[in-house]
């Protein structure tokens, strides 16, 4: 197989399972549906395959682009562009790799299966697109389509408000998007192109890039989200069945951060080194903030929800303090991230698909009756505290390394988030596994079958192995991060000169 | 006193604003308010026709030919909805019909 | 061999925590207790090798972990005199409560469990005495607080339990708060968190200053006292100790374990292992004397009544992590440590002697209910005495060297706080022996008061119980006598090599020798002081505790109720912060953004289109006319505005 | 020419007069005679500016067509037109100011308008000679040449406007037999025949 079209191969592929389930499966008796969801479990798994076939072919070593393919697409300037660097071939990995684990999660949804899991992989292939495109209309093509599945997903197999989570998160996700399509036309009047790569080399005006900034900053601040544009995301993550919170979560939110380091920093370090300030002090009130709200949460997945806002906080923090360590960070705690609140929501799942409700106060005591999951749980709640040893320490430690670097106060600020996440996720693990088992309906409530160990159990390992031994994520990214940094350093020194030659005259 | 092109505008202007006029007079019946909309077509018609004439123009009447067209088309579409209704309703008083009402 | 010893009680934790089940009880018990006693033994042969055997420092490498740009810090360790001399204690205090734990914990269900979370904090403790960086600490230190928080919350049923547990954890965060902005400090200002870089650039930065929230301050200053915030959480100095005397709910070896001997002095041993930042910053030193010396002087005070034999001994442990850091503030780094080292085996030895008494007495802890154990438990009674013995600074016992040595040091310090510590260490060693009398006479001596069915069960503790807690009182009583000269003697930079640093004009070793004559002797003084007004208060005329009590009902309210910390810490942390987030949640996401954001931008909506539906009367005529005069208004509009 | 003039100001005073009574008679019946009326005479108005064929297919379509429609239909309907012509000077003065704006301001315009020397420039189908061509003839050329599409699409509008009227009209009446192909196409001997054994001596009940 040539590796030249290999990524082609792995972002089409979940979409052929689609193809492959809509034309194929048309009865609605249970061994169709039995089909269907083998059908689409299977899709995931090769595509996930396929993905380590990148991962082999990669060679962390060269910064630049890797395994392109460019094919003319829509006249002369617009191509259809794909690639992978050591940034974005993290998350196409991080996709693949979850997306199995949403399927099998979604084992039990009973109502328009067919549907449902043409959604997911049709999602996924998208979201696999907005990180290998390298020509900002794919781009944008990826990251807008994206919205759809999701927004279904959300709105048909969601829960009891569904209807409005589903309109608030595609309205607020839109209107950011309407501002980056508007800056991306700007951007191809000015470079002339739409291809990332030559804008990356491209210089824009600095005037031109505070506009461009602040249009992808809307965009990009809602996804990730950022406060105070945060509020859809509580809403869609309850909404949502398990394996959508789980990719809301895991991977779409990291398309906000993805975009800071593919647009924001480099192709405008002008704006980017004006406005971190402001990003700074926006990751700071997120992280304080929404871990405060945490706390007084009463809903499971609006707890996990917030707190994923706050860990947010922690990535657009390093993104923008220009280090290495911050970036670094921010990568790997984008990726981290990407299984610990995938897997807490897997969890939280667990116990829903028992129980169904999310109602913290409804559970208690679950250790006496599910050791693994308290086991489990425990994992992932230590990983979201950041327990060194974790994967999820080694990103907030770089962040914050970086950022005491960049200011000491929002160093300061977003350190004690480290004391709050604390509070706020002892206090649910408490409630819901510690305690005595008191309440009736618990007392039948059984343990973690194999498909929940089977989705789980990789999570599990690959937190603790990536804590320990975060090698493999940095190295791979390091060669991209460190020319990215490079680049970013040197438009700012040039840019410092100029204007101290301006300020000469 | 030769008759020429603005003489028929003229008249063309009179049987327009006649038309206008009609429609606001007679709101209440529909039949009326559709026979002023035919004034008001016939009056367009007028003028295409005086301007082909007066530059030599075909296209004017090819163009108040494409009118009359519409002008039948709609005539008859009218007419038809007008019975529906009363078949339906027994009156064909504007003042009913009012069920698009957001 | 250095691998076997922090590996094995992982591999142990590993076992017994997934194996558990197929294991069963005894095997894993008896497996990580086997784990503990080979690395126990494999630490003594590090500490002669390398801390009597004199070895220069060297590192072990064992994995890369986190490399970004230039932050470096791989998973090694740092074998020098420090870290064997904490080897050893940890892995011997651990090996003990191990053996200890399988007679206390025989009628649990959850063995497997508890012996998986012991091993995994010795692991953890391992990993903190061993590190080479501070970020490896870092793991340690919150790798122990894991396990501390699993152990309290051990009997999860409890509700007080969880809530301890939860406290540790979260109070502790508030300490490594302070630690991890001393380690990005580091390492902005150094440029790495190696310890060998950091030492060795450490005297380039004397009397520079950076920015730090808006304030120049000067950069060692700033970086030891943020460690050191670190340490006070960990090691429960004033003001972060509240969590210790609650953590008591967890099993009684855990307690003697984790918040005796070893998870407590990390702190002390952080501020040792930083030595050559600490003495490069005097006024850090000035500060960590201060709060070393108010600890000892405040948690002794509230030792005099507490009534839960535990909490005694928990605020006792307090009390004496105070001495340490007194000794460390002052300069004298072997002190501490060999006070750490003493310490660990009186403070084992009494909370595993209080552990058999509460398993004696069928888990009661309250003191007011004891009494007259003696002739019931003549061993454990012989082995707290010693405990106690130690504890109080008996002549020629473990804490005459280590305790008393502290005190001549305060007097010899030359800091500003010396003379402070030196009088308030010296009462709280008073109190020190009135409490520790009081806890004796409270629990063995006087009149049973426990009810008659369970002074039937009274049962002195089988011999996995017994055996540890004799090799714990052979500590106590030798371990002053052996190592005195090693530690703390002349010639103990030699002992010590490049583990612990003192600048040259810091000479408190050979001063603290040489104080006058009465200074060695007050200590003593004030031992048997306390010893004698417990023994006329408890023994002589028990009714004067009550008399006294009842005389000063708001000093004892105050003492009782802790100095009334943790209302305060309610009142004015956690409240505030449930009610900010409280506020924020529903005024701050659901009134301000969601009520101005989408929710207020989509009921405008509503609303305007409410009003505009109002113009669609359905009415054809209405829409005739809208058109026509909108014909009139356009050509007006072409004819006399526009058009030109 | 005078007679030319003659009859100009003849026809168009009977249009303006004839439009006018469309709008201000009581009886609708009226109205559409007037409306007819109104017709004849803009035909006569075409034939004197020389577009004969428009004259006629005006006469043709309006008055023969759809006049007699509107005819049709206010004769079938039943419809109380007092009733509808109450409160007909309710909006007399919005409409007549309106009307009367207009036809101001168009008058303006006769008054002040001049042909642009450009429009001369912009002519697409120049009109041959009278005395070559016909008027019918010189149409014909163009419609079902350049503007055949046109020409199609003024056909289509007409068929869908048809088929739309009666779609709109057509009403199903129960009760009426009506052939249905499929039916008869999928009759079997089944549904269809029915046999009995009949005994001797009784015959079908």
């Amino acid at each position: 197989m040539p590796t030249n079209s290999l990524l082609t191969l792995v972002t089409f592929l979940p979409l052929a399972g689609a193809f492959l389930i809509l034309f194929l499966l048309r009865d609605d008796n249970e061994t169709s549906i039995r089909n269907v969801r083998y059908v689409s479990l299977w899709a995931t798994i090769f595509t996930f395959l396929l993905s380590l076939l990148v991962w082999s072919n990669f060679d962390p070593s060269n910064p630049g682009f890797q395994m392109v393919e460019k094919h003319s697409w829509l006249g002369n300037s617009i191509n259809y562009h794909v690639g992978v660097d050591g940034i974005s071939i993290l998350f196409v990995l991080l996709t693949t790799f979850l997306m199995p684990g949403c399927i099998l999660a979604s084992w039990g949804v009973k109502t328009r299966v067919k549907e449902y899991m043409i959604a997911f992989l049709v999602l996924e292939t998208l979201m696999i697109g907005v990180f290998v495109s390298l020509d900002l209309l794919l781009f944008y093509l990826f990251f807008e389509g994206g919205l759809i599945p999701m927004f279904l997903i959300i709105g048909i197999w969601g829960g009891a408000r569904r209807v409005y989570a589903s309109f608030k998160f595609f309205l607020y996700t839109l209107l950011g998007s309407v501002l980056m399509l508007l800056a991306m036309m700007a951007m191809y009047w000015n470079a002339g192109t739409t291809d990332i790569p030559t804008l990356l080399a491209h210089d824009f005006p600095v005037d031109l890039q505070t506009w461009l900034w602040l249009a992808f900053f809307a965009s990009f601040a809602v996804k990730m989200p950022m406060w105070p544009v945060h509020t859809w995301l509580p809403d869609a993550h309850v909404e949502a069945p398990t394996a959508g919170s789980v990719v809301l979560a895991a991977i779409l939110l990291k398309m906000g951060g993805y975009g800071f380091l593919r647009f924001s920093l480099p192709m405008f370090p002008a704006a980017s080194d004006y406005f971190a300030p402001l990003v700074f002090g926006m990751s700071v009130i997120a992280i304080v903030y929404t871990s405060l709200v945490a706390l007084m949460q009463e809903d499971m997945k609006k707890l996990i929800a917030y707190s994923s806002v706050a860990h947010m906080g922690f990535v657009t923090m390093g993104i923008f303090t220009g280090t290495v360590q911050g970036i670094e960070g921010g990568i790997f705690q984008m990726v981290s991230h990407g299984f610990i609140s995938g897997a807490l929501f897997l969890c939280v799942g667990v116990v829903y698909d028992r129980m169904h409700t999310r109602e913290i106060a409804a559970y208690g005591g679950l250790v006496n009756r599910m050791p693994i999951y308290a086991f489990t749980f425990m994992v992932f709640t230590m990983a979201n505290v950041g327990l060194p040893g974790t994967s999820g320490f080694v990103g907030e430690f770089l962040t914050l390394a970086g950022a005491f670097k960049a200011n000491t106060w929002v160093a300061a600020f977003a350190t004690t988030g480290v004391i709050l996440s604390a509070g706020y996720a002892l206090w649910l693990y408490r409630k819901v596994v510690f305690g005595a088992l008191e309440k009736e309906n618990l007392k039948t409530i059984t343990d973690m079958n194999k498909r929940e160990i089977a989705i789980l159990a990789p999570l599990i390992v690959l937190t603790i192995f990536f804590g320990v031994y975060p090698a493999p994520i940095i190295d791979a990214m390091d060669a991209s991060v460190t020319q990215l940094i490079d680049q970013y350093q040197a438009s700012l020194a040039a840019l410092e000169s100029a204007g101290k030659v301006a300020e000469a005259q | 006193m030769e008759v020429g092109l603005s003489h028929y505008l003229t008249v063309a202007a009179i049987i327009f604003s006649i038309g206008i006029f009609g429609i606001f007079l007679n709101r209440k019946n529909v039949i009326i308010i559709l026979m002023s909309i035919e004034l008001m077509l016939l009056a367009v018609n007028i003028n295409l026709v005086a301007f082909s004439t007066h530059l030599g123009d075909l296209m004017g009447q090819v163009f108040a030919l494409l009118v009359l067209t519409v002008a039948a088309g709609e005539a008859a579409i009218g007419l038809a909805i007008l019975v529906a209704y009363h078949r339906n309703r027994g009156s064909i008083a504007v003042e009913d019909i009012n069920m698009m009402k957001g | 061999m250095y691998h076997a010893i922090v590996f094995l009680p992982l591999l142990g934790a590993i076992l017994a925590g997934f194996g558990g089940r197929i294991l069963g009880a005894k095997a894993s018990s008896y497996l990580t207790s086997g784990f503990l006693v080979i690395s126990a033994i494999l630490s003594w042969v590090a500490f002669f090798d390398v801390a009597i055997g004199q070895k220069a420092m060297f590192t072990v490498e064992v994995l890369r972990w986190v490399n970004s740009g230039a932050l470096e810090a791989n998973w090694a360790f740092r074998i020098d005199t420090l870290t064997v001399v904490m080897l050893v204690v940890v892995n011997t205090v651990s090996a003990l409560v191990h053996i200890y734990s399988i007679g206390y914990m025989s009628h649990d269900p959850h063995q497997p469990r508890f012996f998986s979370y012991l091993s995994l904090f010795t692991f953890a403790m391992l990993m903190l005495v061993t590190s080479d960086n501070l970020l490896q600490l870092f793991f340690g230190w919150e790798g122990v607080g894991l396990a501390s928080y699993l152990l309290i919350g051990f009997w999860y049923k409890k509700p007080t339990a969880c809530a301890a547990a939860i406290k540790a954890f979260v109070v502790n965060r508030v300490g490594d708060f302070g630690f991890a902005l001393g380690i990005f400090a580091a390492f902005a200002v150094f440029g790495s968190i190696g310890f060998t870089e950091v030492f060795a650039k450490a005297p380039e930065q004397v009397g520079k200053s950076f920015e730090f929230l808006g304030m120049e301050l000067d950069i060692l200053t700033t970086i030891c006292l943020l460690l050191f915030m670190g340490a006070m959480g960990k090691s429960a100095q004033f003001l972060l100790h509240t969590w210790l005397p609650d953590a008591m709910e967890g099993p009684t070896p855990v307690s003697a374990l984790i918040h005796a001997a070893t998870m407590v002095t990390a702190g002390v041993f952080l501020v040792a292992r930083c030595s050559p930042l600490f003495e490069h910053a005097p006024v850090a030193l000035t500060v960590v004397t201060f709060v070393g010396a108010l600890t000892a002087f405040f948690a002794a005070t509230v030792g005099l009544v507490q009534n839960d034999i535990k909490r005694v001994i928990a605020y006792s442990t307090c009390s004496q992590l105070g001495y340490m850091f007194a000794a460390l503030g002052l300069g004298a780094y072997g002190v501490a440590i060999f006070h750490l080292f003493t310490h660990a085996f009186f403070k084992a030895l009494l909370f595993l002697g209080s552990g058999s008494v509460i398993h004696a007495m069928s888990d009661e802890q309250d003191m007011r209910n004891m009494g007259g154990l003696r002739p019931h438990l003549k061993m454990t009674w012989l082995m707290m005495l010693i405990g106690t013995l130690a504890l109080t600074g008996f002549p020629l016992t473990a804490g005459y060297f280590s305790k008393d040595a502290i005190i001549e040091v305060a007097y010899a310090g030359h800091n500003a706080m010396a003379p402070f510590a030196f009088w308030f260490l010296l009462i709280a060693a008073f109190m020190t022996s009135f409490y520790s009398w009081r806890l004796m006479f409270m629990t063995f001596h006087g009149r049973p008061r426990a009810s008659s069915e369970v002074m039937s069960h009274v049962h002195e503790a089988p011999i996995s119980m017994m055996g540890p807690l004799l090799i714990l009182a052979v500590g106590a009583l030798l371990a002053g006598a052996l190592f005195k000269t090693n530690f703390i003697g002349h010639d103990e930079a030699l002992f010590w090599g490049e583990a612990l640093y003192r600048l040259p004009t810091n000479k408190i070793v050979e001063e603290f020798h040489n104080v006058p004559g009465w200074v060695p002797l007050a200590p003593a003084v004030m031992m048997a002081a306390g010893f004698a007004l417990s023994w006329l208060m408890y023994i002589r005329d028990p009714s004067i505790p009550g008399r006294l009590a009842q005389q000063h009902q708001p000093l004892y309210q105050f003492l009782l109720n802790k100095w009334y910390f943790d209302e305060i810490y309610d009142f004015l942390l956690v409240r505030p912060a449930m009610w900010i987030g409280r506020f924020f949640w529903k005024r701050g996401d659901g009134w301000l953004i969601d009520g101005f954001g989408p929710d207020g931008v989509s009921a405008r909506v509503l609303d305007m289109t409410n009003r505009i539906v109002r113009l669609q009367t359905g009415f054809v005529y209405h829409y005739a006319f809208a058109m026509l005069i909108g014909v009139a208004a356009l050509v007006t509009y072409y004819m006399f505005g526009g058009a030109h | 020419m005078a007679i030319a003039g003659l009859f100009f100001y003849l026809f168009s005073a009977i249009t303006v007069a004839a439009a006018f009574m469309v709008i201000a008679s009581r009886n609708p019946v009226h109205s559409v005679l007037f409306l007819i009326l109104a017709f004849f005479n803009s035909a006569g108005l075409f034939i004197l500016m020389g577009a004969e064929f428009l004259a006629m297919i005006l006469v043709v379509v309006y008055v023969g067509a759809v006049a007699v429609l509107f005819l049709f239909v206010v004769m079938m309907l039943d419809i109380d037109f007092t009733e509808l012509r109450q409160g007909m000077l309710q909006y007399l003065p919005v409409g007549g100011i309106i009307g009367l704006i207009l036809l101001v301001e168009l008058i303006f315009v006769l008054g002040s308008w001049a042909l642009s020397p450009e429009a001369v420039a912009t002519i697409a189908d120049k009109a041959p000679e009278m005395a070559n061509v016909t008027n019918t003839e010189a149409i014909g050329r163009i419609l079902y040449t350049k503007y055949v599409y046109l020409f199609q699409a003024a056909g289509i509008v007409l068929l869908i406007a048809m088929v739309g009227a009666i779609v709109l009209t057509l009403r199903h009446k129960e009760g009426v037999k009506r052939q249905s192909i499929p039916q008869q196409v999928a009759r079997t001997p089944a549904t269809a025949i029915e046999v009995r054994k009949v005994k001797s001596g009784e015959g079908l009940s």
